[in-house]
Order: structure tokens, then C-alpha cells, then sequence
């Protein structure tokens, strides 16, 4: 096996080059363990490049300025970790309801509250989807290798752009802080934000296109003077109580990403073809699943494996598919049953889960002998 | 613009009113007739000010400066002072 | 190459995690497959440090060593602690100067931190372990260590190291060649 | 000479409805008034201007002008305005707070505003009072007076929003009332044309959440009670200690010479051995 | 009908009222539309019993107080909305961990962001379960009445006391805007913090007692010294990182709720004996569900309705008992569809949504419609 | 005679592992012994005394002693210690924070609480960094100085603790250094005396996050710093400004007089009829 | 009893909410069940406002009226907006002071606030107002609406609202006794 | 009390040794050895403090006050002089 172009890289470090890779040039964060070296990294890097860094006072600064800097035509990105991710909510829910492009990363650890700021977790899975008030789209993504917080890094930026919504990188802290060889990428598609092909006089910043396009976001001072509020709003995006003006707003904020779902959910799937019991795991977890999985075939068991790299929206019609194929799903997770949960939507009644909260991640062992307790 | 989109108000009004108040954005505040350093206006019958002393007016401006819904028009003709700047 | 279980352990500022890297790094120069996690305490310095790797031709699932090949243990505590992680003829390294109670179980004794402290650098001591560990187990080409070595070592520390990596290689080598001598109980 | 509401009225937003939200005799109209006369002054182009608003009365300024509006969320206009200005600092950015928005739950905001000196204006509408909740206090609100939530009057001592700001480090700080509109002009124009923080307080009436509650007549009594107590900057500092009451100080209040941060952050990426355009 | 005793009250001020019934002797909150009559209100109320009322500086810090309020002895609460709700979450999860008894009242608006502030909404309520990082137990009532907004502002504190935990009331902005007449309940219960019955030496404030017992959390200052964190804790509340008492910490403070789903969990039955279709509503939306079951059985349809009182930890047992025997559920609500989300987990193939985000009411016809739907 | 060390002995926690776990050198256990030997000389009980910390090494004190100890979120251990205080007026409450707890995430509750002037110490314990996350700078680093998310040096002006809340309305301020050890009893004596509210700056060494990087030498070295530069409060203000390089002023520097908060809503129950106990 | 639905609208300052509270505590009053709610636009005040209630026998489950059986218009913009809302035998009152244009339906116009401001309180429009409906249509007891007054009005403003109440019946019930005279269309 | 629980450190001893430092908790930050006026205390051979001077000591009480880790006990004879006040 030949590596010649491989480098060994840490999670975290992978995750800024990658944001560097699709074109962000706007850092704002807040230090907190253990996503604080994507920070320290991104502020010996970007002035190198004329790009800005800053620390912010906070957590919820730093959401703030982001969005800022995406408004004025910049990619941007933050990154933290639980209690830093709780501040960021509300900001978060104004970046999906004013529909601004932006990346926030988080690399989880052992929560709630300070919870084990040095152990790994996969507590905020539901949190990601969940935290900020009021139903709004949000993309999340979840690296499962250092590679993966390269590419899905840089699929999130395309993504934020394309769909003009906020995204997160769930990574979780044994990802973020592991190292591992890695091969840039050497080709990566970056989108761009595209340019109105209207003139300002007939530019509508929330205006639905024809065909569900979505309608590019001017930066700031290029003559297309607009309005932008967290406030529900029409089309002009200036506030609205109008009642089809509402259902428009809020649908269509959240129509975008459902009437997508196939470009944007990315899964992957492992000998599922045959398989009895599926397995159900992401990020560090997948590759104890992977290697129990492999163990159990060994055993003659017949199991698969689903990844959602995908994390929101939940790939729950590829779950459905496989639901009418599987006997059972096994879903092991770092936290007491999260993406379970979500699971259970698709089956209600023949999931099972695995977990573990004491900020170790999952052995193979600890899935095999599940997958063994259900497949006897 | 918008004075001109709504119809209401037009600029070159021909009777010779040095002052213009434009109804449909006035609040009836008071405000523009206690500013008024020369009591050129007062408050009409219907609530809303009106220029009861027109050629008392020396175009000072203050009227304009502090009415808080933008509904007095000063048709200069003669200069109006510039403002002072404060430090 | 079978897959090898490596894990460095010892304590905050000993430069353990700097090691797993530099390791890690070289087996990536010998084109090899390569996971390295670490873990330290709540307190940012001074607890228990250590980094595990794994090392393969093929690319890793799971990425954290579970029975050790290599086990290096460059304090008392981390002696007690992981020296029972060891697989069967997994290789037990310590660093005599720091650990005095001598586990009992075969393994190899080598004074790391008297070695640099004497060559006026205590803090490589973690280097002349690499080279241990290299002399003894070739999980590496010394080759790749020392272009691991340039790649993320200061440009003044680098002689001091490059001196030091090749003290611990030749008492590795030392230790292999006659390894049923110098094995300690 | 300089036609007063026709220059208004050439920066509304067509699109919009008016009159605007605000009450009768409410101040921040003359704000907004004085913030566009200023803007004509400088001759900037509406292109090149962006209003940061928070949320409040006040906030509901960034609805109105026709420049880049951003409506943000409650407290945090200057975080957005940050990464507004770093992003492209050919933008020249203003924010308009209330007191509330600027002291209460944007405090933190501010003073790490003022510390790090960017090149931001601040136009901050401090009319003692949370006015689009419904007249709670605010941290400004004078001790004894009364609010929705303080029924038997305030018992915090108020902010100083000028003295704060200074301690924190802006670089050009003034304070002026909607009695003084046209002084707010010139405030606002010199805080625009300061580089570095600048903060502007402009002391305004809400006769309907504050004024009403603390019997402090109409809006006009409310605009000469800012005549009678404020005193030109200057000739405050005459005053003995113990002969100020309710006054206040107007004018410019500070106006210093530093380094601004985006000045010292082109200082970095040449360190850095970016190119700086 | 004789209604002597029945006075007209807003939904907001019973919630104030049923806070002093229950012994709440401190506030502390920043004000937003629609919760603020609970501040305004109490500002005027506490004093006069000499309780504490104080407008902190934003909501963080109101959240903040109300724990510190609580550790020393005094029941506290604090009312906001969505945007408030967000910027409480790390606290929350605090108080959570710490297992800190506070209530939390969050009169729902239109979001997400800033939204639509007077417009009424149900559009927190997957928040209220998932909104801070890392697992964490939450218990989450659900008022339909200005009468339960008193009673069961009651039983959160009640809860809270009972189980050391952050209680949420989730008052969907019509009810706590509503007047309405409502009889104050005569006799109430009231938990009262209880007293160890070991001495200070023996006092281990994260001990599990036998047979699952909580153990009483005693006030500072009375000689029982201790420690409290946000920090995963061993039984003194000192940070650990020793995996069984990880594991314990995080265990313990979930099963003191999953244990206790009996006592914690209250729900209305309506219909429901020999019911086909089940409608699932709660606040506001369940009175219109309950006219609409009305004018279902006139049309000789069997419908029925469950509410979930105790929004979480989530009736899930009751449904799926439900979910036995009727032939579909119907679920209103004033969001996307968040509580359609979780009967989906019992039920997964036979649930439908009735959505409305306007900040109108759903009306009984709009849910009638659908039941006629799905009966024919 | 105080036995020092005898006397910190007693407010251990008998349970938890010591040595600390603070850094060789760092000044954190330095200000923990002031502490201690000011509260001892207070002779409150350790059940009277509630010690309230933020997120950070400075934030681990809380763990250590035998009083109420409370260790909140990062930045909001005044918030807590606000709701005690309210809840329990009988209670002493004293909040430890480092300078990036106090002064960068926790800024707005630290001007608030000056403002409201309840009866609260705190120490903030500055030693110009984030320790804790690793030598990020912080809101009080000097200017240029090298940090980890700093590789150029910084470029933002940092606050000066004691003139912020200063100006924010702390009724005592005082700063020393864990070089002046004992004037750092003395001050946090007088400042636990003092009803209202009152800051004292302790000046700290972080040798491992921040002097390594910013090659300040040893721990010695860097107390050394703190005695060369230091000069006593009155002595200070005689110092022409030009003349002032790094020099900062130790002592006390403000002591005032003025209603504490929990006094003025004393105020409040009586006048809406409640009983005062 | 039937169950009443009743809609009380105009603009923000006109006290319609509390318009709404008074007819609601008279109706509790009266041992009846009532739910209020309001609705009010973006703006704290000036734009419109409306107070919705609900008044049974019987507990009331879904808290909104529907078709309206008295419905009161204080502006313009009310009267055009929810003139339609009525049954079709609801009952329409409208401020003649303030709708300018009458709806083209049958309805009793009144001029409440002129009334009002004759007797020295133009704020006091909204019970006189009350009155009428009360006179008219006999929802509440007027004894009940008294206590009301008494309960929720400053005591400074009692005896003028007290007044204005009267006043406003009387016309409600003038209205009533004649009422093929008095609608206008 | 911590000092007798962990029995490494004895209250009286019976050398009459005026300072004590107790090397379980201490770190070797080199503190006390900087800070006494006296040049009482030494670093040792094995990196730890000791009283090369006792003698010399007037029982200021600097090195306790400066010691990190509190692992420095003074077992005064004479009187210490009490804390200067600063202001
Ligand atoms: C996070 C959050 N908390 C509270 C609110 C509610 N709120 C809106 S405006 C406002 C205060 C307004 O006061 P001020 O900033 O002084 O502006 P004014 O209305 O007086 O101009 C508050 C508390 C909110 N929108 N968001
Ligand atoms: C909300 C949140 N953001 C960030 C962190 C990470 N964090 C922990 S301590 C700390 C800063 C510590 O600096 P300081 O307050 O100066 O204390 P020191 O460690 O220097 O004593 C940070 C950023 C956190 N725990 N919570
Ligand atoms: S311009 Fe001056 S004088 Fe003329 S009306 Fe206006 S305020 Fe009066
Ligand atoms: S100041 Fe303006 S709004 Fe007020 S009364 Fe005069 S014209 Fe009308
Ligand atoms: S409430 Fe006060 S601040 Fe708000 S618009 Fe009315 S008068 Fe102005
Ligand atoms: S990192 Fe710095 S502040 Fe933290 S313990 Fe070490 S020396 Fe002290
Ligand atoms: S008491 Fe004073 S003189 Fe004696 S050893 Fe300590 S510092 Fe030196
Ligand atoms: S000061 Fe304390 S920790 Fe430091 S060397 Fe001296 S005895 Fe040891
Ligand atoms: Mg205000
Ligand atoms: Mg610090």
C-alpha cells in the first residue's frame, strides 16, 4: 500500500485546514477544550493569508461576528464545545431564520453542564438539532476520521452556501483530537456564493425562485441594499405578520433543506445487502462498529452497518428501507441513546441500543456481544 | 421616492407656505409648536399644527430637526442658518 | 507487518504526546496506516499523560490499541497502571530513573531521564525512549523518526534530539541483541 | 443649507409603511432624523453604509433607512457589526442600540468594543426605560423612579453610559438629546468620521413607557428637561461636585488618538507575511 | 353552575400566583414578550412578603441567580421566552447536573430567532427536552388552562423539590396570555425541601440513597459543607474522572427521573376507551382537539384524545399502549410537527401531523378535518 | 501571631488530594493562603462563608476549602453568587475568577454587580491569560504579548481591572500581587469588611502558560516583576503620566461609601408593606 | 344561557383589553365561564388591537370566539376588517365618532368616545362603550360590570367611569327598546 | 485535620528545626528560597528547600506567606511580627 502523499494530521487541525481549503476567511471563536486548537491553528494561519481572526469575548460574540462576516461576503466559521454550543443557540437560530451561510464546529465532550471537559462524548446529537427555540433547518455533519473533519468540512462550507443556512460539524472529541494519516484531497469542490443574475431593483433577498432555487445572498455593499432580521419576514425580508407572508417564511426556511434531502444526506453503508442486524453508529463509534460488524461475520452473523454522515436531516428514509429488510438495529452511541431515539421513529419496536457515558469510546466487543445477545 | 409615490404632498405647492405640514405622517406631538423659537406655529382645530404666524418664520430649521415623524416641510426661500457645530 | 499496539504513558510535561506524534509520524513516512489519541487528566499539567497508538498496513477501524505490543511507562503510576495491558509477549519498556518499584513481569529497564538529563536536555528524555523502543521493535525506520524529528522539533532542540534518538536506538539494539540478558523482573 | 426632511426622505425606505411604529413625541425619530443628516454629510453612498440594530424601539430603526440593514438579536449589534467591519472594512458601520440593548444584556459587548477600539460607530438611544417590553427599568433608568417591574421605584444606581464607555477604552465618546438634534448631527457626524470606537448617546424621550409612569408630562416637558439640565462639556467641569443634580454633560466628552484594531490587525498579517491590499 | 369562588385571572399572573402558593420566594429574570406579566406582577408581589424579586442583566444571569437562590434554600424560578430560553440553556444544564430544584417558565412565542413576539407559539418544545449539551434529565409541564397554569406551576415546584431538578412550565403564549375564571385550588399540595437525617460529617449531597431515594439537598450555611459543580462529580460533588463514578453521576441523575415515570408523568384521557383514532394535543391546541373529538363523535366517528400533562419525560408507554388498540393518531400542533416526532418512536407507521405555524390557534375544524381523513 | 500554614491547614477540605493541582510556581495557591488568612481573621465560621468560583485554574480554589463552595459555569459566578447573597443575606459570599471568568465571557455580570453594589467580594485573580484552556490571551494581556491563539502578539488593548469596575461603580477596589502576599490578606480582609460591593485584583504568576511563552523566567521572576513595578496606591498618583511605563498602583484605590443593594430593597419590602426580619 | 362570542376591537390606546377584562370579570361574576384572549401587532402600541371573548354556561374548551354574536368597532380599520366575523343575527356596534365609513350590515352606531370626552374622559370611551353592549344585549349583569369597575379602575377614575357606564347603558338600552329605529345601515 | 490524617508530617518534631517543609506537597518552585531576606533556605541536593541558615531566621514569615503549596511550617519560638496593614 503505497502513501506517499499521506500526512499525519490531528482531528481538529484537519477540520481547520479543511475550512481554510473551501475559502474561510473569518475566525471568530472563544477558547474551550477540546476544540481549542482549531482556533490556536486558524490564528498562526489566516493572517498568513490576509484572512481575520479574532477572539471574541464569548461564545455568543462569536456566533455573532460570524454572521456578520458572512453578511458582508466572507465564509466564516466558529468553533467550540458544549457549554460554548449552548451560548451559541440563539445566534445559531437567527443565522437559519435570516438563512446566512456560516460553519460553526463542535467538538464534543463529556456533558451536561462543565460535565468531563477533556473526555470525548457524543452528547449533543439531539442538542445540534434541537437547541435554539422555534422549528428551524439546520444541517450537521460527523466526521468519523480525520479525513472526514477535512471533506466534511468543506462539504459544509458548500453546503451553508448552497443552501444558505447554518452548518454544523459534529465532531466528536476523539475524532477532534486524534491523529491520523490523512491524503489531501488533491481536487475538492468548493462552492462559491453564487451571484443574483437579478438587478437590486428586483432583488428580493428571501424570494423563492422558480424550481426551488434559492436565491443568492448579496454581500453587503454591493448595491443591493436589503433588510435582514431574525423577525419573521417576507419576501424583502423586512417583518411580517401577514399570515401567508408567515407560513411562507417559515416554510420555506425549512422546505429548503426537506426538498433536498438527496443531495444533502450522505450516508454510508456497509454490508447491509444481506444483512439481518443493522447497525447503527457514527462518528469515533462507527469504527468499533465497523470492526464488530467484521467480527460478527466472522461468526457467521449476519450484520451491516448505516452511518449517517449526515446527521440532520436524519437519513430516516434509508433507515425505513432498511427497516423492512433487518431483523433488528443496534445502535451504539457515547451518549444514553440519542440518534436511538431517532432510530426508533423508523422501527419503533425493534431497535436496542448501546451506550456509554463515562467519556471512553465504545470497544467493538461492547457492540458484538449485543449484536450476538440479538441475533441468538 | 416616497413623497412622491403617495400622492399626498406635493412639493411645489402654489400658495406661497413657507412651512408644510404633511398630515397623513404627523402625530400631533406638539413638539415642532413648542420648539418654534418665534411661535410661528400652533395647534389646529383638527389637532395637527399649522403655520398661524408665517412671516414671524426666520427658517431656523428647528421645526424640521426635532419633529419625530419628518412632516414639516420648510419651501425655503431665503437661507436657512447652517447648523452650528457643537464640540 | 501485523498491526502493532503502542501505548507511551507517564506523566504531564514528560513529552509523551509529542512522542506518540513523532512515532505516528515516522510510521506515516514508512507509508504505513496510523491512529493516535491521547488523554490527560482534568488538570492541564502534571496528571497522567499518555498516547496510544496504532500502527498497520491496512487501514484502522477502531482506533485505540487494546492488548499492547509496546507498552513505554516513564513513571511509577503509569507503571502500576498499564503494565498489565500488556499481550502476552508484548514488550515492556521503563524508564529506570522514574520508576523504582520494578514490575514484575519481564521488561526492560533503561535510565531515559538520567540519559538526557546527562546530555543537558531532561525534557528529551521521550526521544531517547523512541529510539529504545525503535532499537528494539523496528515499528519504524529510524529514518522516518528523524524526519519526524525535523518536522516538528525546533530548529535549536533538533541536534540535542537527533543526538539523544540515536543514544536510545544503539541501547535498544543493545537490548535486542542480547535480550535474554537484559530483560529485568 | 441643508433641506432637513426632504434629505430625510430621500434615505426611507421606499418599500416601507409610514408614519413609522414609534409613539407620538417619541424621541428616537429625531434620532434617526439627526443620523441622516449626518450621513449626508459625510457623502458616503448609501451602498456603503450598514446599520446594525439590536432589538428594541430603537432597534426598529434598521427597518426604516435604505442603507444595508441588519436586524440582529437582542444585545449582540455590535458582535454582528465586528464581523461586518472585519470583513470588509471599506464598510463604514454604524450601530444603533437602546440603553437596554446596549448595557443590560449587550453590556459585555460594548466594553470589549470600546477595549479593542474598531472602527464602529455606536449610536446608542438611552431613554432611561426598556420601551418595546412595556417600560421595565433599565440600567440606566435614575434610582426612585418607577417601571413595570419596579412598582415602588428603582433601587439600582444607573450607568453613566458615557463615563463607562470612556473607562473601557473608546476612543471618541459625546452625548447629546433629542432637545439638541441638531448637535446630534454633529456628534454623530465627527463619531462617523472618528476611525477607531466611537460611541454616541443620544438621550431621548419615551413619553409612553417612562415618561407617562414618572409623570414627566408631555413630550415636549421631557425635551426641556434635557435644556434645562444639560450643560456644554466644557463648562460642565466648572461645576462644582456638589452643586450637580440631575445635570449632565453634552457634547463631545472624549476624543483620543489610537491605534485602531483593524490598523494593528494589517500589522499582524504583514508579520505573518500576508499581503495587506 | 355555581361559580362563587371563581375569579378572572391571566394565564401569566396564575402562574405568578401559583409560584407564591408553592412557597417561591425569589425571582430573578430579564423581561420579553409574552412572559413579562410574571415579572411585573411579582416585582409588586414578592416584596410585600418580604420575598426577593430582581431584574438581572439578561437571561444567563437570571438563570444563574435562580440556582444560586435555590442552593441557598430559597425555591426561585424565572420566566422568559424562546430567545431568553435559548440563552438559559447552559445554565440549565448546570442546574441539571448540580441537581439544583429551580422552575423555569417559558411562555412560547413565534420562532425561531426573534420570530414573531406576540405572536403565540408551541414551538419550544423539543428544545425544552434537548436544548443543552450532553445528556440531562429534564421534567417539562405542559399548562391548557389559566387554571393549570396555577396548578401546575405548583407541581413543578413540587417536582423540582421532589427530584432535585430544574422543572420547565411550557406555556404556549395563548394560555399565558388567556384570561380566564379559575377556582385557586383550597388545599394544594406543597413539597417543602427536605431535612437530611444524617449529620454534616455523614452528608454526601450526590449519594444514591437505598431504594432510590433522593438525597435532600441542604442549604448553605446550615453546617453541611460541601461542594457543587457543573463538573461530573463523585457523591461529595467533587470532580471525578474514575469511570464507575462517572457512570454513577451520569446514570443517577437520569434514573431519578426514568424511575419515577409513575409519579412524574400525568396525562388526560379523553374518550379513549374504545377509541379508533387518538388524537395527541396538549396546551392550547388540546382544547381544540377535545371540541374537535366532540364533533367527531357526533358524526359517529370514535375519536379520543390523549394530553400529555407531563410533556417530558414523555408519556411513551401510554402511547404505546395506545397505539395497540387505536387505528391512527392525529397530531395537532402550533410548530412543525415536534411532538408528531416522538409519537413516531411508538408508533412509527400510523401517525399523522396537523401543523400550524401562523401564530393563529389551530381551529377544531382544521383537526376534525383530519380525523374525517383518516376515518374514512 | 498567625500560624500561616497551620491556620490554611485547618480551611482544607480534609477530603480532596493535595498537592493542588496548580502548576509549580503558579500564584493561585499563593492567593488561596491570602484567603484563608483573611477569612480567619474575620472569624466567621467556614458555614457562614460561601465561596463562589468561575471555570479556570482559579476556579479550582473552590474545590480545596471547607466552606458552602459552589463552582459555576465559565463567566457567571457572580450571577450565582448574586442569587445566595439575595436568598441568604446572612451568608458572607466571596467569588473567586480568573481575569478571562471576570473580565472576557463574565464581563457583563461584573459591571452589574458593581452597579448594584450588593454586598459581594470578589477576587479576581488576573494572571494576564486563560490558564486553564491552555495560554489563550485574555482581556487583560498586555499589549504584544505572545499567546497561543497569539502567535504574532496581541494587538488588543487590554482592560485595567480596577478602573473598570472603578467606573462601573464598585464601592472598594484594591490591587496586590502574590508578591505583596500579606498586603493581599489585608486587602481581602478589608474587602470582605466592606458592605458592598468590592473587587481585589490579585496580580498572579501563570509561569507555564503565559511567562514561557512570553520568556518572563522563573516564578521568582516573574513575582520579582510584580515588586519592581508595583507602587504603593497614594505614591502612585504622584508619578508623572509620562513617566509611566508598566508600573500599576497597589493598595486601595477606591473605598466608598454608599447604600448596599440588599439594604435598598429593605427599602422596597418596607414601602410595599412587607416585613423586614 | 347560550354561549356568547363576543369581539371587542379598535386600536392600540383605545382600552379595548381592558375593555375586554371588565366584560370577562362581570361575566365571572355573573357564575359564568369566560376565556379572553388579545391580539395586538408588532408595535407596543398605535396599531390595532382586539380583545376576543368567549362567554358559557358551560367550561369552554377551544378559547376563541367564531362567528361573533356582538361584535364593537372603535376605528375604521376594525370595523372593515371584522365586520364580516359576525353571525349572521350577531350584533354590530360601531363608534360613529371613529368609523367615518358605516358598514354597509345592520348595526347601532354610537359615539362612544365623543360621549366620553364630553364628560371629561376620552379614555373612558371603552366602558362607555360596555354599556351599550350591555344594555343592548344583556350578556353580563350591570351590577356585575360595576363590581368589575370597582375591582380593576384606579379609584380616582371610578366615578367618572362609573358615570360613563350609565350613560352607555342607558343608550344600549334605549337602543334595544327601539332597535328597528335606531339600526343603521 | 489533613496533618495528622496523613502521618507524613509530625507537629513536633523533636529536632528543634524552626522551619519545616513538608516535601510531599511541595512542588520545588524555588519561592521561598528567592523570597526569605535572610538567605535561610536553600534548594537541596534533591530539589527541595531546607534551612541551610536557621539561624538567620527572624521568623518573618515570607516564605510561608509566598509558598505555593503550603509546605513550609514555621514552629516559632519567638513572636512573629504581625502583618504590616497596607492601604
Ligand atoms: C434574548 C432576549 N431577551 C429579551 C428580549 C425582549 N426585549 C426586546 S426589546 C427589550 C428591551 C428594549 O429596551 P431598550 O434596549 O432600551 O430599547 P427601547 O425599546 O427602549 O428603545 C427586551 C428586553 C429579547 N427580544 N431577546
Ligand atoms: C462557556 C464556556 N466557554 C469556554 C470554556 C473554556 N474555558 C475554561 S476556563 C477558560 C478560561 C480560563 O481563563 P481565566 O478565567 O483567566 O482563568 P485561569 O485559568 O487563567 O485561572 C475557558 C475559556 C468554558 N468552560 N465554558
Ligand atoms: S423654521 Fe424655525 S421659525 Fe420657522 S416655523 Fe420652523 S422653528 Fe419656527
Ligand atoms: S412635530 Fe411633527 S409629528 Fe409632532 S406635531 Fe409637529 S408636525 Fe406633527
Ligand atoms: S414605547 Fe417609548 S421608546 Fe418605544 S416607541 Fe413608544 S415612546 Fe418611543
Ligand atoms: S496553567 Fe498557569 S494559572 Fe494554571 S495552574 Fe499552571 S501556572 Fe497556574
Ligand atoms: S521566616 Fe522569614 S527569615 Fe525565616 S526562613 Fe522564612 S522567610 Fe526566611
Ligand atoms: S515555595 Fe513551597 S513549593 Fe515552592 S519550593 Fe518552597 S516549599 Fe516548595
Ligand atoms: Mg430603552
Ligand atoms: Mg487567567
Amino acid at each position: 500500500m503505497n502513501k506517499q502523499n499521506e500526512v499525519l494530521m490531528q482531528g481538529n487541525e484537519a477540520c481547520a485546514m479543511g475550512a481554510l481549503s473551501a475559502g474561510m476567511r473569518f475566525f471568530a471563536g472563544y477558547p474551550i477544550t477540546p476544540s481549542t486548537e482549531i482556533a490556536e491553528f486558524l490564528s498562526a494561519e489566516l493572517p498568513k493569508i490576509n484572512g481575520t481572526f479574532i477572539q471574541m469575548e464569548d461564545e455568543i460574540s462569536s456566533m455573532g461576528a460570524i454572521i456578520g462576516a458572512s453578511l458582508a461576503g466572507v465564509k466564516s466559521m466558529t468553533a467550540t464545545s458544549g457549554p460554548g454550543f449552548s451560548l451559541m443557540q440563539e445566534n445559531i437560530g437567527f443565522a437559519s431564520m435570516a438563512e446566512v451561510p456560516c460553519v460553526v464546529v463542535n467538538v464534543m465532550r463529556g456533558g451536561p453542564s462543565t460535565g468531563m471537559p477533556t473526555r470525548p462524548s457524543q452528547g449533543d446529537v439531539m442538542q445540534s438539532r434541537w437547541g435554539t427555540h422555534g422549528d428551524h433547518p439546520i444541517i450537521v455533519l460527523c466526521p468519523k476520521s480525520v479525513l472526514e473533519c477535512y471533506t466534511l468540512t468543506v462539504r459544509a462550507f458548500n453546503l451553508a452556501e448552497k443552501y444558505r443556512t447554518p452548518v454544523i460539524v459534529l465532531i466528536d472529541g476523539i475524532i477532534g483530537h486524534m491523529w491520523e494519516n490523512i491524503e489531501i484531497p488533491s481536487t475538492l469542490e468548493v462552492i462559491d456564493r453564487p451571484k443574483p443574475t437579478v438587478p437590486p431593483e428586483w432583488y428580493h433577498p428571501y424570494e423563492n425562485l422558480p424550481g426551488g432555487d434559492i436565491m443568492p445572498l448579496v454581500p453587503f455593499g454591493q448595491g443591493y441594499r436589503y433588510h435582514v432580521t431574525g423577525m419573521v419576514h417576507d419576501m424583502s425580508g423586512f417583518p411580517t405578520l401577514v399570515h401567508e407572508e408567515v407560513e411562507q417564511c417559515l416554510k420555506s426556511i425549512t422546505n429548503k433543506i426537506k426538498n433536498n434531502l438527496h443531495d444533502i444526506i450522505e450516508i454510508e453503508e456497509y454490508l447491509l445487502n444481506d444483512a439481518d442486524i443493522c447497525v447503527v453508529a457514527y462518528g469515533s463509534v462507527a469504527r468499533s462498529a465497523r470492526e464488530a460488524v467484521n467480527m460478527a461475520r466472522e461468526e457467521g452473523i449476519k450484520a451491516g452497518m448505516l452511518r449517517p454522515i449526515t446527521m440532520w436531516p436524519f437519513p430516516r428514509f434509508h433507515l425505513e428501507d432498511i427497516a423492512t429488510r433487518v431483523r433488528t438495529f443496534v445502535v451504539p452511541e457515547m451518549n444514553l441513546g440519542q440518534v436511538y431515539g431517532e432510530v426508533l421513529k423508523s422501527c419503533s419496536q425493534k431497535a436496542l441500543r448501546v451506550t456509554r457515558v463515562d467519556g471512553e469510546l465504545i470497544t467493538p466487543d461492547q457492540i458484538l456481544s449485543k449484536i450476538q445477545e440479538v441475533s441468538s | 421616492m416616497i413623497i412622491r409615490s403617495t400622492g399626498a404632498f406635493k412639493m411645489n405647492n402654489d400658495k406661497e407656505e413657507p412651512i408644510h405640514i404633511f398630515s397623513s405622517w404627523c402625530k400631533q406631538c406638539g413638539i415642532c409648536t413648542a420648539i418654534c423659537p418665534k411661535k410661528v406655529l400652533e395647534k389646529g382645530p383638527d389637532g395637527y399644527p399649522y403655520a398661524a404666524r408665517p412671516d414671524d418664520c426666520i427658517l431656523c430649521g428647528m421645526c424640521e430637526a426635532h419633529c419625530p415623524d419628518y412632516a414639516i416641510t420648510l419651501k425655503a426661500k431665503r437661507e436657512v442658518k447652517e447648523e452650528e457645530e457643537h464640540e | 507487518m501485523k498491526r502493532y499496539h503502542i501505548c507511551l504513558s507517564g506523566s504531564g510535561g514528560q513529552g509523551l504526546i509529542l512522542a506518540g506524534v513523532l512515532l505516528a509520524h515516522a510510521a506515516v513516512s514508512d507509508g504505513k496506516c496510523v491512529t493516535m489519541t491521547s488523554s490527560y487528566g482534568p488538570e492541564a499539567r502534571g496528571g497522567a499523560s499518555r498516547s496510544s497508538l496504532v500502527i498497520s498496513e491496512k487501514p484502522i477501524d477502531y482506533p485505540l490499541p487494546c492488548r499492547l505490543d509496546v507498552l513505554l511507562t516513564m513513571n511509577q503510576e503509569s507503571c502500576n497502571r498499564y503494565a498489565s495491558h500488556l499481550k502476552e509477549d508484548g514488550i515492556l519498556i521503563v524508564d529506570s530513573t522514574r520508576v523504582i518499584h520494578q514490575p514484575p513481569i519481564r521488561h526492560y529497564s533503561v535510565p531515559f531521564t538520567s540519559m538526557a538529563s546527562q546530555a543537558g536536555a531532561v525534557l528529551a528524555a521521550n526521544v531517547t525512549a523512541l529510539g529504545t523502543i525503535i532499537g528494539l521493535t523496528g515499528i519504524v525506520r529510524p529514518a522516518s523518526l528523524e524526519i519526524a524529528l525535523r518536522a516538528r522539533i525546533k530548529e535549536e532542540m533538533l541536534p540535542l534530539n537527533e543526538k539523544l534518538l540515536k543514544l536510545g536506538l544503539k541501547e535498544g539494539r543493545k537490548l535486542k541483541s542480547h535480550s535474554n540478558e537484559y530483560y529485568t523482573y | 443649507m441643508m433641506r432637513t426632511t426632504e434629505t430625510i426622505y430621500k434615505y426611507l425606505r421606499p418599500d416601507k409603511k409610514f408614519p413609522h411604529v414609534w409613539c407620538s413625541g417619541c424621541g428616537i425619530g429625531i434620532v434617526m432624523g439627526a443620523l441622516v443628516r449626518a450621513i449626508e454629510k459625510t457623502e458616503l453612498s448609501k451602498d456603503e453604509v450598514v446599520l446594525v440594530s439590536g432589538i428594541g424601539c430603537s432597534g426598529r430603526m434598521s427597518t426604516y433607512l435604505d442603507f444595508n440593514t441588519l436586524h440582529t438579536t437582542h444585545g449582540r449589534a455590535l458582535t454582528f457589526a465586528t464581523g461586518i467591519k472585519l470583513a470588509n472594512p471599506e464598510l463604514t458601520v454604524i450601530t444603533v442600540m437602546g440603553d437596554g440593548d446596549a448595557t443590560a444584556i449587550g453590556g459585555n459587548h460594548l466594553i470589549h468594543a470600546c477595549r479593542r477600539n474598531i472602527d464602529i460607530t455606536s449610536i446608542i438611544i438611552n431613554n432611561n426605560i426598556y420601551g418595546m417590553t412595556g417600560g421595565q427599568y433599565s440600567p440606566t433608568t435614575p434610582m426612585e423612579r418607577k417601571a413595570s417591574t419596579a412598582q415602588y421605584g428603582t433601587i439600582e444606581k444607573p450607568f453613566d453610559i458615557c463615563k463607562l464607555v470612556e473607562a473601557c477604552g473608546a476612543t471618541f465618546v459625546a452625548r447629546s438629546t433629542t432637545f439638541h438634534a441638531k448637535m446630534l448631527d454633529a456628534m454623530i457626524l465627527r463619531a462617523i468620521n472618528k476611525k477607531g470606537f466611537s460611541v454616541v448617546e443620544a438621550m431621548s424621550q419615551c413619553p409612553v413607557q417612562y415618561g407617562r409612569r414618572n409623570k414627566m408630562g408631555t413630550p415636549v416637558d421631557m425635551m426641556q428637561w434635557f435644556k434645562d439640565n444639560s450643560v456644554a462639556s466644557p463648562a460642565f467641569d466648572q461645576i462644582p461636585p456638589d452643586e450637580i443634580d440631575e445635570q449632565f454633560p453634552v457634547g463631545v466628552l472624549v476624543n483620543r488618538e489610537e491605534k485602531e484594531y483593524i490598523d494593528r490587525y494589517r500589522d499582524i498579517v504583514k508579520k505573518a507575511g500576508g499581503e495587506v491590499p
